[in-house]
């Protein structure tokens, strides 16, 4: 069972990565950044994946698998620092955040 | 049954030193009593950082010839080990900046951890054999830096300044892995020195999806080393963040991002060193032009600094894109002195903002020369070293780099350097006037805590960095020594 | 002992500034720093008796050490005659400096006297430099303390000043900057004497707009009226008197000693700048409002007088231009000391708020009027002996520019005579009270020795034209043929 | 005699020394006495010189000695050297002789001025310059005598500097002289260029191998050059009456008796050089004869005594000119002897009656001073008709016999005798009119009230003194030489300077004839305008107005040369220095930091615009790598 | 006609990402937008699995749809409803800007793609039954990647210590109050 070349799968994952960044250029709530920073790395390792079935080696899922770990890591510091910012009475708009500058 | 590789601890021990300091200052945020807290977990954070710097030069000592070590994930060299030395180092000092900051009571212990596993992060990262264990080195010490920038929750500026780093610092890993993913479904391979070989077997040199690769790789770290355009986060960071991590990541995060820069691009892409070469050239100009010529109009002296250290990603860039023996030389001498002199220059500023308890501006830094003559001698020689004025190893690191770019032709480029170290001055030198040409109306403001305090640790850091940094032009042969040895593991 | 002196000469003021800096008490700073500076110049003195002035192979006091290997470079001292004579000017000057900021009474005493100790170690050191590299560093590292010294014990206007001073200096200088690595790399070694010449034009404008700045020569002089209206007077009679002779050194050791070709191909060029450079400054000087500017200006014409005579090339162009280096060293040094003394007196600087000041004070009026007279080239005088030398140096090349040069002296009796008659004749200005003392001792003590070296040096110019070597020594390139005079029909 | 030539030099230099250096602790008595004493002690020296000199064979009186290397650049060197010749030691022996007497005579005249002993300082340094200059054994040395005693002369033009007219007027003389300077330069850059060095010897040499070359012709012109301005002869004569400003006796010494004849001195010195390019040469003697003609007539209108002295003294040296011009060295060499006599004697006797008037100088507030003043009317009488060149004082033979020379000198020559001739009218005419001026007819109400008796002081013993000797010394200078009969003076010279004309018998008598004649005429003149007033001034406006702006030199040069020297400067400055070479360099600053704050302007605070950067900036690398591949 | 089926179920899962990949960033809730991410998780363990990479698509549900998901949800629901029109805000250019790079962003890679995918980015080797299981991958864990694994760990331990550090202010916040 092929199904698909693996360009499509590749075509995907661009997409997912480009709508990712759309979605960190684009969001103030930075909840909604995080989300797509997953994303972006979600089509990264779309990418590895499908490369790694194209070699047929396992160094692609791996390196997937730890991506996954990081992004989950990353994830965690951020949901930190928003709650912090939470804690600080701030309100949740990276747009807001602007006091350095210049 | 599984066949563990053989793990070469020795070649690991710098950065498990300092892991090790950093479990150590972990646990004893729980265990030892609050008075205890900040003495012992500075003391074992820069513990940590001497063991990393003895093993450091251990393994430099006891390895004539780079290999590659545990399965190829790492390679053991003497490259790797200067790198270390120049993190380590910055690490300790980054200590003794740290000890008397005013710093929340209740994170001490953490705060040393995280310092010391982002040194062994970037320990780590410099030897890195292959693209996962960039990525995870990378992301190792990012993590770390993001929740050191923000450890002052207190202060917004350092709660934006860990969000923005945070939320930058996780897409520009993005692109950096999407990169790899790329270079990897080319070659099939994720080892740098199996990608070159894969390249030159299969033919890859002109295939677009590995150039798009390596543009994205090349993106990720430059955006690590804070080159423009992707330096825009630098200045509100480093603005921003505590002042003694500030001082870190200037030094470190640069060091480590332009070291494994020249590793990654020499190690697995020679092929394309034509396309590379170029691109590094033209970032090494865009950041050039675009730190100085904003540092020009700042009033804040960190922000200041940090787009000083914009350019400085400029200059040491000219010494990748040379990409040859003495460039890669040029860049690790220019880094000793550079690592120790940003150190030294945000630790003065941060000893000026404790006078004073607000952001430190040239205005505000006016008298600071007179009022304090050590520090004030130091700032001195760390603006003449970031200037590149004789008898600072900030000059001699110049003199080098230039060289490599001429002796690979491309002496525009030299003139770029030369043009960026001029518009440079005007700002540099606008630092020493401030400390010490005001009119005597504007001298001698009044710190808050009335006589200034006595911060010994900082005040021998600042004196070492000193030493470093004026040390490093008389006693330029040995540095070069180490260098060359330690460049001769590239394949240049 | 020999061997060693161009280092002594060079690390003794460098280990001197850092003792001041290191030392607890302000006080002995300047006593100290005096001491050192005499100390400095009698160690020149016993160079003097120890010089071979006529060796053709290399240069005297040589010494060499590797300072880093992989570029070859090397910390290669030694003097050659004419640096010799230069190394000797300023160690006067900085002494007679270091003095009057003694008996001025500097605050930040430690910093101060260091700065000028740090400053006399770095001129020397250009002078003495056989390395490239080396003599860059110099350079640039009188850039260091002449940066603070200005901007912190210079006048009003100090702050711009110092940048403009700074920054348009370092613009000359990167360039040269760039201009020695290529030549390093390319010829192998930064060794001023090992390397061979380069016929490279670009590196040719690379070091001699350094130097064309830093003389300054017309039109790079901008950074120059600020500079020296602002700094205090002895900080100005260094500059113009001992730091503008770095160019001068450069010109012949470089420009001249390592690019014949390109030296001959820009000659007409450059000698335009100087001579329109003599002309013009001696026209702005004319027409200066204060002393400092008519200083200032003459400085500018007399640096393109000298300029003359070395792209003039011959023997008895280049004898006269270092004569006429020292000569000016000396005269602007003593000039700016006389006009911080009156500037004391009287709190400014501006011609027409002066005068008079002739009665009742002869020993300003005898010193003021001996160095003007000398500054203003009467003939005797050993300023008339190195325009002589160099205007007959030039004159064969292209009569022209002997013809323009002499209107340029002219032109210097005019504004030197406007000068002193502004200070010293005429009914006293509203700016001269009777309080306004005659010189003092200590001032004299300063001040005459130089005006005394000047009268020796009129007695015999010979001491130095004639000691400046000639085609056989390697001051002078091995390709360039040096005719004794230019042009003559046998 | 070598080593008296030393002592003659370097005496007067010690005492200029001793002076400066002694300062207060000299009193200004003995500051007098010292320069005084070294002046005399020079003309002791040089009075042995000459009688040693006199021992040797005509051919061998020349000697050079020198003391040590003063300038040397290569094979170029110049000695410093001294030459003792027949010309020097005459040269040597007025100088310091009328020095003696000149600067003895400052004793009384500068009695009571607060600064006496810069005065005796500048004095003794002139002195040294002026014998410098004469015993010079090189061009090079030569022209450091020139430059030293126009240093001097500036020095003492402006010894009153709270004078602003004299302090102006000590900056043209210098400045003017300065030109000259220049232009002797030039003319030794040429030397050295064609020989390669600055001794008499190489130079005479060379310049009579190639005569009549161009070059040749360029060298007499710088030199020529140098003596026009140093004599003030026109063109350059407009600084010596300015010069007045000076003391009087300084007038006497630099401005009539020495310094202003040294052009004649290098005329004579240089003649092989002028004789190789005769152009040049005649120009000399043309402009002498105009001088000589303009200097009389301006010399009618002037009202200052001492102006009148000074145009009378331009017009003499035109005599010399006209007869070094010509080749007749001996006889302006003559001329200059007496000329130091009649003249000096004159301004010291000038010097006497401002004195009794205090410091008064115009003649027209003077009259009838003869009763006052009886033996300094004696004396000024003397000088006058020495002047005149009235039989049997020494003005008579010397200015005769020059005149005599150019009517040998061919039809040019005869040209500038009628010049000539006429001049000695105007001498006449111009030099009893001060005469009549001054000591004629009834005391004016001016001299009666300011009038001061001089005591018979010690002072005044000095200067009463002078004037005596000077006054012999006006009548018996003439009798050394009686032409074409007793010739000493000619003999003693011929070794260096061989004269080219040789007036006959005949030529004498007729030049003499006539010269007295007219000189009688111009006397009478005089007497009738000024004295018996049966004459009257006509009333020419226009020739008046031009005689009193002395042909409107002065205006000229002001125009033509320091006022676009000035405007020049301002425009510069104002137009060039400012705006562009020192404006420049903050404009660049300022658009450097413009730029900057464009650039600052992008770093928004916002993080989405970094992201966006990032973005943007990634696909356009990738874009680049793609495409460059 | 297995391959009927994969295509089908390809392309379900395909759109399913696309569409929920769109939504997250374009709906205004944070909250709905966290629902379209474990969407678009669970589409691409569909598509992993087609890749016959069964445990990364285990580890996928589980890992992310299961903990990281949560935890977002935990903090959506602390910190309420914080609601944001995804055009609005910033500088006008910047919503354009956006557009435009992540546009061409992904034209690029898609067309570099193409450009290369001319037939010879086929699925590769044939490959064995036990490509992507659990005892492949933890094979590789345990030799090759030994490293990797590691670090992981590490990173996660930080992450941990910086979480705990930034968000439990509580302590010095009461001690204020």
């Amino acid at each position: 069972m092929k199904g698909p070349d693996l360009t499509w799968y590749l075509a995907v994952a661009a997409f997912l990565f480009a709508i990712g960044a759309l979605g960190v250029m684009l969001r103030r709530s930075p909840l909604i950044v995080l989300l797509s920073l997953e994303i972006m790395l979600n089509g990264a390792n779309l990418a590895l994946i499908t490369f790694s079935r194209h070699h047929g080696q396992l160094d692609g899922q791996i390196f997937a698998l730890a991506v996954m770990a990081v992004a989950a890591a990353e994830v965690v510091v951020g949901l930190g620092l928003i709650v912090a910012v939470h804690r600080r009475k701030l309100e949740l708009d990276v747009d807001k955040l602007s006091t350095l500058r210049g | 049954m599984i066949q563990t590789p053989s793990v070469d601890w020795f070649a690991l021990s710098p950065s498990l030193v300092a892991l090790g300091a950093a479990a150590i200052c972990l646990l004893s945020a729980v265990l030892t009593p609050r008075w205890l807290l900040r003495p012992f977990a500075a003391f074992v954070c820069a513990l940590g950082f001497v063991g990393g710097l003895v093993m450091a030069s251990l393994v430099y000592w006891k390895t004539p010839e780079a290999h590659l070590i545990v399965a190829d994930a790492v390679s053991r060299d003497r490259f790797a080990a200067v790198a270390q030395l120049i993190v380590m180092g910055s690490g300790l000092l980054a200590v003794g900046v740290s000890y008397s900051a005013r710093m929340r009571q209740d994170h001490i212990g953490e705060y040393y951890a995280l310092l010391a596993t982002a040194g062994a992060g970037m320990a780590f990262l410099v030897q890195a054999g292959n693209l996962m264990t960039l990525f995870l080195g990378l992301e190792w010490f990012s993590v770390c830096l993001y929740i050191l920038c923000a450890i002052e929750t207190d202060l917004v500026g350092s709660l934006e300044a860990g969000l923005k780093y945070l939320i930058i610092g996780g897409m520009g890993s993005a692109v950096l892995l999407f990169g790899s993913a790329l270079v990897y479904g080319s070659t099939g391979e994720l080892g740098f020195s199996a990608i070159a070989d894969a390249t030159r077997l299969h033919d890859l040199s002109g295939d677009p999806i590995l150039l798009v690769g390596l543009a994205m790789i090349l993106a990720g770290l430059a955006f690590k080393a804070s080159a423009a355009p992707f330096h825009m986060w630098t200045p509100d960071v480093y603005d921003g963040a505590p002042t003694p991590v500030t001082g870190f990541m200037a030094a470190a995060t640069k060091a480590v991002a332009l070291v494994l820069a020249l590793r990654l691009l020499s190690v697995a892409f020679p092929e394309k060193e034509d396309v590379w070469t170029i691109a590094v050239a033209f970032l090494a100009c865009a950041s050039l032009a675009w730190g100085n010529l904003a540092a020009l109009v700042q009033t804040r002296v960190k922000r200041l600094l940090a787009y000083s250290s914009i350019s400085h990603a400029g200059f040491m860039l000219i010494a990748v894109a040379a990409a040859n023996q003495l460039g890669a030389r040029a860049l690790l001498y220019y880094l000793i002195p550079y690592a120790a002199i940003s150190i030294g220059a945000f630790a003065v500023v941060a000893a000026r903002e404790r006078e004073l308890g607000e952001t430190v501006t040239l205005e505000n830094l006016s008298g600071f020369g007179w009022e304090r003559p050590v520090l004030g001698a130091a700032m001195f020689t760390f603006m003449l070293g970031f200037a590149g004025f004789p008898l600072t190893g900030g000059f001699m690191g110049k003199f080098l780099i230039f060289s490599a770019a001429s002796e690979r032709g491309w002496n525009w480029l030299v003139i770029v350097g030369v043009a960026a170290t001029l518009v440079s001055l005007y700002y540099y030198l606008a630092v020493i006037r401030a400390m010490y040409m005001r009119p005597a109306a504007e001298l001698g403001l009044a710190p808050i805590g009335g006589s200034p305090p006595r911060e010994v640790l900082l005040t021998s850091a600042v004196v070492a960095a000193m030493i470093v940094n004026v040390g490093a032009f008389f006693a330029i042969q040995p540095l070069v020594d180490l260098t060359r040895t330690a460049a001769q593991a590239l394949p240049l | 002992m020999s061997s060693w002196l161009a280092t002594i000469l060079v690390f003794l003021p460098l280990g001197g500034a850092l003792l001041v800096w290191l030392l607890p008490v302000g006080r002995v700073a300047g006593p100290l720093a005096l001491l050192i500076a005499l100390t400095e110049v009698g160690f020149w003195i016993n160079g003097l008796t120890l010089i071979d002035f006529d060796r053709t192979s290399g240069p005297s006091f040589d010494q060499q050490t590797t300072w880093f290997s992989d570029l070859n470079v090397s910390y290669h001292v030694g003097f050659s005659a004419f640096s010799f004579w230069l190394a000797g000017l300023a160690v006067v000057v900085m002494a007679a400096a270091i003095a009057y900021g003694f008996w001025v009474g500097r605050e930040r005493p430690r910093a101060y006297f260091g700065l000028m100790l740090f400053l006399t170690a770095a001129v020397v050191g250009v002078f003495a430099s056989e390395d490239l590299l080396l003599f860059y560093v110099f350079f640039e590292a009188m850039m260091i303390p002449l940066y603070v010294l200005i901007g912190v014990w210079g006048g009003p206007g100090r702050l711009g000043a110092t940048v403009k001073f700074v920054i348009y200096t370092m613009a000359g200088s990167l360039l040269m900057l760039a201009a020695v690595i290529v030549f390093g790399l390319s010829s192998g070694s930064f060794d001023l004497v090992d390397s061979n010449p380069s016929n490279s034009t670009w590196l040719f404008l690379g070091f001699a707009i350094a130097f064309a700045v830093k003389a300054p020569l017309f039109p790079f002089h901008g950074w120059l009226p600020d500079a020296y209206r602002e700094s205090s007077p002895e900080v100005a009679a260094v500059l113009s008197g001992v730091i503008s002779k770095a160019a001068i050194f450069g010109f012949i050791r470089i420009c001249l000693g390592k690019f014949p070709g390109p030296f001959d191909d820009f000659r007409n060029v450059i000698l335009a700048l100087a001579v329109v450079g003599l002309v013009y400054g001696s026209l702005m000087a004319f027409r200066a409002p204060d002393v400092r500017g008519v200083i200032a200006y003459s400085s500018l014409a007399q640096m393109g007088l000298i300029t003359i005579g070395v792209f003039s090339l011959t023997s008895m162009g280049v004898s006269g231009a270092v004569l006429q280096a020292v000569n000016h060293g000396l005269i602007s040094a003593t000039l700016f000391l006389l006009a911080g003394a009156i500037e004391r007196r009287t709190a400014t600087g501006s011609l027409n708020r002066l005068g008079g000041m002739a009665r009742g004070r002869p020993a300003l009026a005898t010193v003021l009027m001996v160095t003007g007279v000398i500054a203003l080239a009467v003939p005797g005088s050993s300023a008339f002996a190195g325009e002589f030398l160099i205007l007959a140096g030039i004159f064969g090349f292209g009569w022209g520019w002997a013809v323009a040069g002499a209107t340029g002296i002219v032109l210097a009796a005019m504004y030197m005579l406007r000068l002193i008659s502004a200070v010293l004749h005429k009914e006293p200005g509203p700016a001269v009270s009777d309080a306004a003392l005659d010189l003092r001792p200590a001032e004299l003590g300063i001040v005459v020795p130089l005006v005394a070296c000047l009268l020796a040096l009129s007695m015999w110019p010979a001491a130095i034209s004639e000691r400046v070597g000639d085609e056989n020594t390697p001051l002078f390139p091995q390709k360039a043929e040096f005719p004794a005079f230019p042009g003559s029909v046998p | 005699m070598i080593a008296a030539a030393w002592v003659c030099l370097l005496a007067p230099l010690g005492a200029a020394l001793a002076i400066t250096l002694g300062g207060t602790r000299l009193s200004r008595r003995a500051a007098g006495y010292l320069a005084t004493a070294s002046v005399a002690t020079s003309f002791v020296a040089s009075t042995v010189a000459f009688f040693s000199i006199l021992g040797d064979p005509a051919e061998e009186r020349t000697h050079l000695s020198t003391s040590w290397t003063w300038l040397s650049a290569g094979n170029f060197d110049v000695g410093l050297t001294l030459l003792v010749d027949p010309l020097s030691i005459f040269m040597m022996l007025i100088v310091s002789g009328v020095g003696a007497l000149i600067v003895g005579y400052s004793i009384g005249y500068m009695h009571g001025d607060e600064e006496e002993r810069r005065y005796f300082a500048y004095m003794a340094l002139f002195v040294f310059s002026m014998l410098l200059l004469v015993q010079s054994g090189n061009l090079l040395l030569l022209l450091v005598g020139w430059g030293l005693v126009g240093l001097s002369s500036y020095l003492l033009i402006g010894f009153h500097h709270e004078r602003p007219s004299a302090v102006a007027a000590a900056k043209k003389a210098f400045i003017m002289n300065a030109f000259g300077d220049a232009t002797m330069a030039l003319a030794f850059f040429v030397l050295i260029q064609r020989t390669g060095s600055l001794s008499f010897d190489s130079s005479f040499q060379w310049s009579g191998d190639n005569a009549g070359s161009w070059a040749v012709n360029l060298v007499a012109l710088g030199l020529l050059g140098g003596a026009v301005a140093k004599s003030a002869q026109l063109p350059l004569q407009t600084w010596l009456p300015d010069a007045m400003e000076g003391p009087t006796p300084v007038s006497a010494l630099i401005h009539a008796a020495t310094m202003v004849t040294a052009g004649v001195y290098l005329l004579v010195r240089a003649a092989p050089v002028f004789e190789a390019a005769p152009h040049v040469q005649d120009l000399a003697a043309g402009l002498g004869a105009a001088t000589l003609l303009v200097a009389g007539l301006i010399a009618l209108v002037q009202v200052d005594i001492k102006r009148v002295i000074a145009y009378s003294t331009m017009s003499q040296i035109g005599y010399m000119f006209l007869g070094a011009g010509l080749g007749a060295y001996a006889n302006s060499m003559f001329h200059l002897m007496t000329h130091a006599f009649f003249k000096a004697l004159l301004f010291l006797a000038a010097g006497l009656v401002i004195h009794a008037l205090l410091g008064e100088q115009d003649m027209r507030k003077m009259g009838g001073l003869r009763q006052f003043l009886p033996r300094t009317y004696a004396a000024f009488l003397i000088g006058a008709l020495a002047l005149t060149g009235i039989p049997p004082l020494s003005g008579f033979f010397s200015k005769d016999s020059i005149l005599a020379s150019a009517l040998a000198a061919g039809t040019y020559g005869q040209v500038l005798f009628a010049v000539g001739l006429a001049g000695a009218f105007l001498t006449g005419l111009y030099t009893f009119r001060m005469v009549f001026l001054v000591f004629g007819g009834e005391p004016s109400p001016y001299a009666r009230e300011h009038f001061h008796k001089p005591d018979r002081s010690e002072p005044w013993l000095w200067m009463s003194l002078t004037v005596g000797v000077l006054t012999i010394g006006a009548v018996v200078a003439g009798w050394i030489q009686f032409a074409g009969i007793w010739t000493p003076l000619s003999d003693f010279l011929r070794p260096v300077a061989e004269p080219l004309v040789e007036p006959s018998g005949a030529q004498d008598l007729l030049a003499s004839f006539l010269a007295v004649g007219l000189g009688i005429a111009g006397v009478a003149v005089a007497w009738a305008v000024y004295s018996a007033r049966t004459l009257t001034v006509p009333q020419a406006r226009v020739v008046r107005a031009v005689l009193e702006h002395k042909f409107y030199f002065d205006e000229l040069y002001d125009w033509v040369f320091y006022r676009p020297t000035v405007l020049l400067a301002r425009t510069l400055r104002d137009y060039v220095e400012r705006p562009v070479l020192l404006g420049s360099i903050d404009a660049i600053a300022t658009g450097a930091r413009r730029i900057g704050n464009e650039v600052t302007e992008l770093q928004t605070g916002l993080v989405r615009t970094y992201a966006l950067a990032i973005a943007g900036s990634v696909t356009v690398l990738a874009l680049v790598f793609v495409w460059v591949k | 006609m297995g391959n009927f089926v994969v295509w089908v179920v390809w392309v379900m899962a395909a759109f399913a990402c696309l569409g929920s990949g769109a939504a997250v960033v374009s709906f205004s809730n944070p909250y709905y937008s966290a629902l379209a991410l474990i969407g678009n998780l669970g589409s691409l363990a569909v598509l992993y699995l087609l890749l016959s990479a069964e445990f990364v698509a285990a580890a996928q549900v589980l890992v992310y749809a299961g903990a990281v998901m949560v935890m977002f949800l935990f903090v959506i629901a602390y910190l309420g409803r914080h609601a944001d029109a995804p055009w609005a805000g910033g500088p006008n250019w910047q919503a354009l800007g956006a557009v435009a790079a992540a546009g061409a962003l992904m034209v690029e890679i898609v067309v570099v793609i193409g450009l290369k995918a001319s037939g010879r980015l086929s699925h590769g080797p044939e490959i064995g039954a036990g490509f992507g299981s659990p005892y492949e991958i933890g094979k590789l864990f345990l030799t090759d990647h030994l490293l990797a694994f590691e670090i992981t760990s590490i990173v996660l331990l930080t992450a941990a210590v910086g979480g705990v550090v930034l968000g439990s202010h509580a302590r010095g916040e009461e001690e204020r109050a």
